[in-house]
């Protein structure tokens, strides 16, 4: 995928998940006895649930409920990366240092174990997906700062700086310009769309492990449906034993977190020096 | 390696932060039995510095009181142990997945054509592979699939989960083959074929540092996955000991496993530590001379 | 006597373009050969090919490699010549337990082209278990190496990175005599060193050699320098075509 | 084969000998959190006490009247405000240890220490005073007040004194995983599952063996699996699966009567709520005929369908439930829109508006009620979003249900819910204004009268008038919008025999339970 391409895909990819949560229904449609589990092909564009209802409505609330939290960490960590690759330019050793020991010591936590203790203890009226994503984002903060510092070492850190200023830009220009613009903005980039990716994987774990144990959810509110619902009705349809014909669901599910993960590595693409 | 320490502390912040009766955070009175008796029980009275003390004191002498209401009545103590090995042959057997594909990098066995095809597997979340994996176990072992041979597949296909999927099979494929190839680079290496020397003898020593540091970053990635798996897979770990614990609100269980999820990343730090420093020693080596008269 | 290394009608190239081309080169055991020629012009590429390491594509055009001493029929390079890759490697691996023992490579610029994760004692202990030989005293071999390339014991401890310019190019010599080759083959030994330190590194080059009873394959761009010293010179003419 | 095992692993179930006869194998709706009768919440949690434990009395499943397994003779005494028991000799704990008079005492003296948190002890501290032994059977129970019939309300199980160190019983004790009772079977509770393995005594002689209990899971593989005989019994079927099940010849569904009625519970201290012309209008803006049709699948004009609408708190068999009060199947949106007006509301681009503000209703249910009702709380909302209400639905996990709707903390208007009687049909905890299930601290002067009125009935036409009554202001009053009872249905395979239900309890006559080679 070459970067224009990449660009454009990624354009598109976060039109289109705006535009679903925006269109997202409040509430699922009525419920259609007469029209259950019927596949794209009876029931276009995506089928139907068990009670009749277009999977569209799934689709739809599913990326609602992971558009801005995703989104919004995303940004958070790009901004953390874009502060260590600085704060290495602008080099101070002993904020340099501290940052390698929370690096450390936040690396060494199980981020899955971080979150679920979080979830824990969040009121429950306060349960909802964004402190979770950004609680993650907090994780994979330290881990995007190293890169991006990585990155200013190389330009040369402050010496980099240096330089440039005896080329007369002005300090603003250096910063936004030479060291973000040109230098940082592949990595951030990258980070903070893997960090969007991961947040949406892990709203469908948590929503389908909630699911599983039919208790109501940790990421959103129970009108909605995420597109861990996918998954749940369509698993049985993985054995084919019990004949339960919801596969279409299953894929569906499948098909969207596919296109997360396109849409991560296309942003990644997009943001790559020309 | 106070990280272990670190958890329950911020744990413990965290309860006195958030509004509202630590006890009745902890657990609600009409479950634990009236707040003071709770207090007493948590020692809740001293604020948070003597509820984090007591409980350290405690957990030191192995005593973290019995499930409340994830399996009530059993002791914790009795659901760790019984979790903690479970977890590690998970971690160990996923590790070994991963460390596989870091040797197979490194040694070059690994056609370079197949990175996309591994990069591609590396982007599966582990939700969808465990799901898989669950539906295989239930195919082949189906009835007997908590018997003792289903239990280690089901330990085998989560391992084989973890190991795979989030990008742990293809970070480490990948991590160490970049690692290897920027020290290549190197014109001691360039040299080191003229004299007749493998380049991964001479290049090892000196990436090891790195390896092992992304080696230690990729188990605590495991560690995280494995609730997950373990969960979907229905492997009794501490990873469903932990999500359990979160759905059922159960203080005591959470705050225990989470402690020793952070215990097993210590030692993990521990253990980089430790092999750093014998990479150390291996290159300082060199043989005694004796000056001639 | 019979030659160390017979090199005929060596031609070598890219895809772009040849390298060298209709090199001939015959190094005698004891003596100093000088392989001269101006920058560019695949001094260094002759050197290694002359070892077995090819590492350009398509790589060999025409050309014989014999190793008279070890086989005076044997061409290392038949059946390389379009052979790609593969046979590069297999070239490679059959000429590697050559390479550090029959000859060995003496580097230029030493002090990037030592293993900085060894130290010196730990190179050379490595370079003398290469001999067919081993010494009964290894610790009193490396000290006496050490010495004749004018280097004290302590430098055995050391590992390369904190070694001067002038001692990293010693412990190379050291390393590369230290298998007792038939043949040092050593590249610009002079390159990065002061004229004066260049001078004598390379008269102690020829001396080593000497007392070490090896041939020496002295690549170098300074006529000046090796004209007086070399018994054989041969000339590259620079470039191909 | 592949499918036998697939649906043998979907359930997880492990099953050492299945078939033989001597163990049966079944699925509640949950593995019971709690063995300790004390601590016992959901129904999973009473069905699996009642394998372990004897209850001081309890009524026959099939007529009816009161029984005891383990009382020789009773007597009341001090007019009425006292009963004294003598207890069968020879009955033995699961620790070998003999039942006494001592462990009957503990038993109340531990229900009624204000610190053992139990709520079943709370209903049993209102009215038992004390107890003392008189001998080593006997013992004397004292009320604090006159009770009618007081075997009714003696329903308790009896702990025995020999494993607690003190009257305050605590449910992280390991006694809620490994009880010690007087019952058929002596329970183990393990991760996945809960054993109970047979303990023959003077009063019960089981035919099983060993009982597994195992946590359902999904509805759809617990129907296959029972159709596959890979375990002998559902506890509960939900509607969805019930035709399958019907259809095949080696499962026969029993009908469970929980005596359980379904109810939206409404919040009065909301603002708008508070107006009893709003609950009314609400209860003419439901459509239950639509929801039954659309959430549990019973056709219109279906024939005994398990589901009968209700008017007032209790179930149609019941001698409490007035039938002169109509019940409301169908909507009214006109009467409902009335109604909203004459209350003062408003209604503003197509949404209801009290004093300027929308009204946005928010609606809960409790998680664990999908399976027999799926989607209801969905089909409750959009009949309300119907009508012109905002809504937020969500739904409510089993802890929550306990910690803040019914500590009467739950910040929600609507709540959907299941009430499932015990041995008594009492309602006085759900509406008295201090009443401990008043979910939403509902009070009403009236209400509160007749309630009186029942507590004091000394006789049983008395105490039915007065809930005639209740029934009657309610059905106006509204705190509650009544829904239905929706009677469960059990699965069990043909070779399972003599397997009487008890209602709410269950398995009270498991003794005569058998499965054939």
């Amino acid at each position: 995928m070459n970067r224009s391409w990449a660009l454009i895909w990624a354009g598109i990819s976060i039109g289109l998940l705006m535009l679903a949560a925006a269109i997202a229904p409040e509430h699922l449609g009525t419920i259609e006895p007469d029209r259950v589990l019927k596949s794209p092909f009876e029931v276009m564009p995506f089928g139907t649930d068990t009670r009749g209802r277009s999977l569209v409505d799934y689709a739809t609330q599913g990326a609602r409920v992971l558009a801005l939290p995703a989104l919004s960490a995303g940004v958070l960590v790009a901004l953390f990366g874009v502060l260590g690759g600085l704060l290495r330019c602008s080099g101070s050793e002993r904020v340099n240092a501290w940052i390698q020991w929370v690096t450390e010591i936040v690396g060494a936590l199980p981020r899955m174990v971080v979150i679920l203790v979080v979830a824990l203890l969040l009121p429950r009226e306060h349960r909802s997906l964004f402190p979770l994503a950004w609680t993650w984002a907090l994780l994979a903060a330290p881990g995007a700062m190293d890169e991006a510092a990585a990155v200013a070492q190389r330009l040369g850190g402050s010496r980099f700086v240096e330089a440039l200023r005896a080329h007369g830009y002005s300090a603003s220009r250096i910063f936004l310009v030479h060291v973000v613009g040109y230098n940082l903005r592949p990595v951030v980039v990258r980070q903070g769309a893997e960090t969007m990716m991961h947040v949406a994987f892990l709203e469908i774990a948590l929503s389908y492990l909630a699911l599983a144990e039919n208790q109501p959810s940790f990421t959103h509110a129970d009108s909605l449906k995420s597109w861990a619902d996918l998954l749940k009705l369509g698993y049985p349809s993985l054995i084919p034993s019990l004949d339960y014909n919801s596969g279409h669901a299953l894929v569906l599910g499948l098909l969207l977190l596919g296109l997360v993960a396109m849409s991560a590595i296309a942003i990644g693409r997009a943001a790559r020096a020309r | 390696m106070l990280l272990p320490m670190v958890v329950p502390a911020v744990i413990t912040g965290f309860i006195w932060s958030l509004p509202g009766d630590p006890a009745s955070l902890i657990c609600p009175p009409n479950i634990c039995g009236g707040t003071e008796a709770l207090a007493r029980r948590w020692n809740l009275d001293g604020g948070a510095v003597q509820f984090f003390l007591g409980w350290l004191i405690d957990a030191a002498k192995l005593e973290f009181g019995n499930s409340w209401r994830l399996h009530q009545g059993l002791p914790v103590l009795g659901l760790l142990t019984a979790a903690i090995p479970t977890t590690l042959t998970l971690i160990l057997l996923a590790t070994v997945v991963v460390v596989t594909g870091g040797v197979l990098a490194a040694k070059g066995t690994l056609p370079r054509q197949a990175d996309p095809a591994i990069r591609f597997i590396g982007l599966v979340p582990a939700l969808v592979l465990a799901l898989l994996g669950a539906a295989f176990i239930e195919l082949t072992y189906g009835f007997d699939s908590f018997s003792s041979s289903g239990q280690f597949a089901r330990l085998a296909v989560g391992a084989g989960v973890l190991g795979i999927a989030d990008g742990a099979f293809s970070g480490a494929v990948l991590g160490t083959r970049s690692t290897f190839d920027t020290e290549n680079q190197q014109r001691y290496v360039g040299v080191a074929i003229l004299r007749g020397e493998l380049p991964i003898e001479n290049t090892l020593p000196n990436v090891a540092p790195a390896l092992i540091g992304q080696m230690r970053a990729r188990i605590v990635h495991l560690l995280s996955g494995s609730v997950i798996v373990e969960v979907i897979l229905r492997i009794d770990g501490l990873g469903s000991l932990l999500w359990g614990g979160t759905l059922r609100q159960d203080f005591g269980v959470v705050l225990a496993a989470a402690t020793l999820f952070a215990v097993v990343s210590s030692v993990l730090l521990v253990a980089q530590a430790v092999l750093e420093t014998l990479v150390a020693l291996h290159v300082r080596r060199s043989p005694r001379i004796q000056v001639r008269p | 006597m019979t030659a160390l290394i017979e090199l005929k009608d060596l031609a070598i190239r890219t895809d772009e373009r040849m390298l060298v081309e209709g090199v001939n080169m015959v190094v005698q055991p004891g003596r100093v050969t000088a392989l001269i020629g101006p920058s560019g012009s695949g001094k260094s590429l002759t050197a290694r090919c002359s070892m077995g390491v090819i590492d350009v594509v398509p790589g060999l055009v025409r050309g014989e490699l014999r190793y008279p001493e070890l086989d005076a029929e044997k061409d290392w390079f038949a059946g390389l010549h379009g052979g790609g890759q593969q046979a590069q490697a297999k070239l490679l691996a059959d000429t590697r337990a050559l390479r550090g023992s029959y000859f060995t490579y003496s580097p230029q610029a030493a002090s990037s082209a030592l293993n900085p994760g060894r130290t010196v004692g730990r190179q050379l202990q490595l370079a003398i278990e290469r001999r067919d030989t081993p010494p009964e005293d290894l610790s009193a071999e490396i000290g006496s190496i050490l010495n004749d390339v004018g280097l004290g014991p302590e430098v055995a401890s050391a590992l390369p990175g904190s070694l001067s310019g002038g001692m990293a190019q010693r412990a190379a010599l050291a390393i590369a005599v230290a298998p007792k080759p038939r043949l040092v083959i050593a590249d610009e030994p002079e390159t990065g060193l002061d004229p004066v330190l260049r001078r004598t590194v390379v008269e102690l080059l020829v001396d080593v050699c000497k007392v070490h009873g090896a041939g020496l394959l002295l690549i170098s761009h300074h006529e000046d320098t090796v004209a007086r010293m070399a018994d054989d010179v041969v000339r590259l003419s620079g470039g191909g075509e | 084969m592949a499918f036998k095992n697939a649906i043998r692993a979907l359930t997880g179930l492990t099953l050492a000998t299945l078939g033989t006869g001597a163990t049966l194998a079944y699925f509640e709706e949950s593995i019971p959190m709690s063995l300790n009768p004390l601590y016992a919440k959901t129904m999973a949690d009473y069905r699996a006490t009642e394998l372990v434990f004897d209850r001081l009395w309890f009524h026959d499943a099939i007529t009816n009247e009161l029984r005891s397994r383990v009382v020789q003779k009773y007597q009341v005494a001090e007019a009425g405000r006292a009963v004294e028991v003598t207890l069968k000799t020879g009955v033995r704990w699961h620790n070998g240890q003999t039942l006494t008079s001592k462990d009957l005492c503990f038993t109340i003296k531990a229900m009624l220490d204000s610190r053992t948190p139990s709520p079943v002890a709370a209903h049993y501290r209102e009215f038992i005073a004390a107890c003392d032994a008189r001998g080593p059977q006997t013992a004397l129970i004292r009320f604090k007040r006159v009770l009618p019939n007081p075997r009714e309300r003696l329903s308790f199980p009896i702990l025995p004194a020999s494993e607690f160190s003190s009257t305050a019983i605590s449910p992280d004790l390991q006694f809620s995983a490994r009880p010690i009772g007087t019952g058929p079977f002596n329970g183990k509770r393990g991760l996945r599952m809960v054993t109970f393995d047979a303990f023959a005594n003077v009063h019960h002689q089981p035919k099983l063996v060993q009982m597994q209990l195992q946590e359902g899971g999904d509805p759809l593989v617990q129907t296959k699996t029972l159709i596959n005989n890979n375990v002998q019994g559902i506890v509960v079927v939900p509607p969805p699966q019930r035709p399958d099940l019907s259809a095949s010849d080696d499962v026969s569904m029993k009908s469970y009567d929980l005596r359980s009625w379904w109810y939206v519970s409404v919040n009065t201290n909301n603002p708008a709520l508070s107006d009893v012309k709003v609950r009314q209008a609400l209860n003419y803006v439901l459509n239950r005929t639509e929801l039954r049709q659309y959430s549990i699948g019973v056709k219109p004009g279906e024939k005994n369908s398990p589901c009968e609408f209700i008017s007032g708190p209790f179930v149609r068999s019941s001698p409490y439930y007035n039938a002169s009060v109509p019940v409301q199947a169908a909507a009214n949106l006109s009467k409902a829109e009335a109604l909203l007006k004459s209350a003062g509301l408003e209604k503003l681009g197509g949404r209801w508006h009290a004093n300027g503000e929308p009204i946005t209703l928010r609606v809960g249910m409790l998680a664990n009620l999908d399976h027999e009702a799926p989607d209801l709380l969905s089909q409750v909302a959009n009949q309300l979003g119907a009508a012109g209400f905002d809504r937020l639905t969500s739904k409510i996990s089993a802890d929550e249900w306990d910690n803040s709707v019914m500590a009467g903390k739950a910040d929600f208007d609507l709540v959907i819910g299941k009430w499932s009687f015990g041995l008594v049909e009492e309602v006085n905890e759900l509406f008295s204004s201090s009443g401990r299930q008043n979910m939403f601290r509902y009070a009403n002067a009236g209400v509160d009268a007749v309630l009186k009125e029942y507590d004091d009935a000394v006789t049983d036409t008395e105490q039915r008038d007065a809930y005639h009554k209740l029934h009657k202001i309610l059905s106006t009053e509204l705190p509650y919008l009544f829904l239905w009872k929706l009677d469960t249905k059990s699965a069990w395979r043909t070779e399972v025999r003599g397997n009487i239900v008890a209602p709410y309890y269950y398995f009270t006559e498991i003794d005569s339970w058998s499965v054939d080679g």
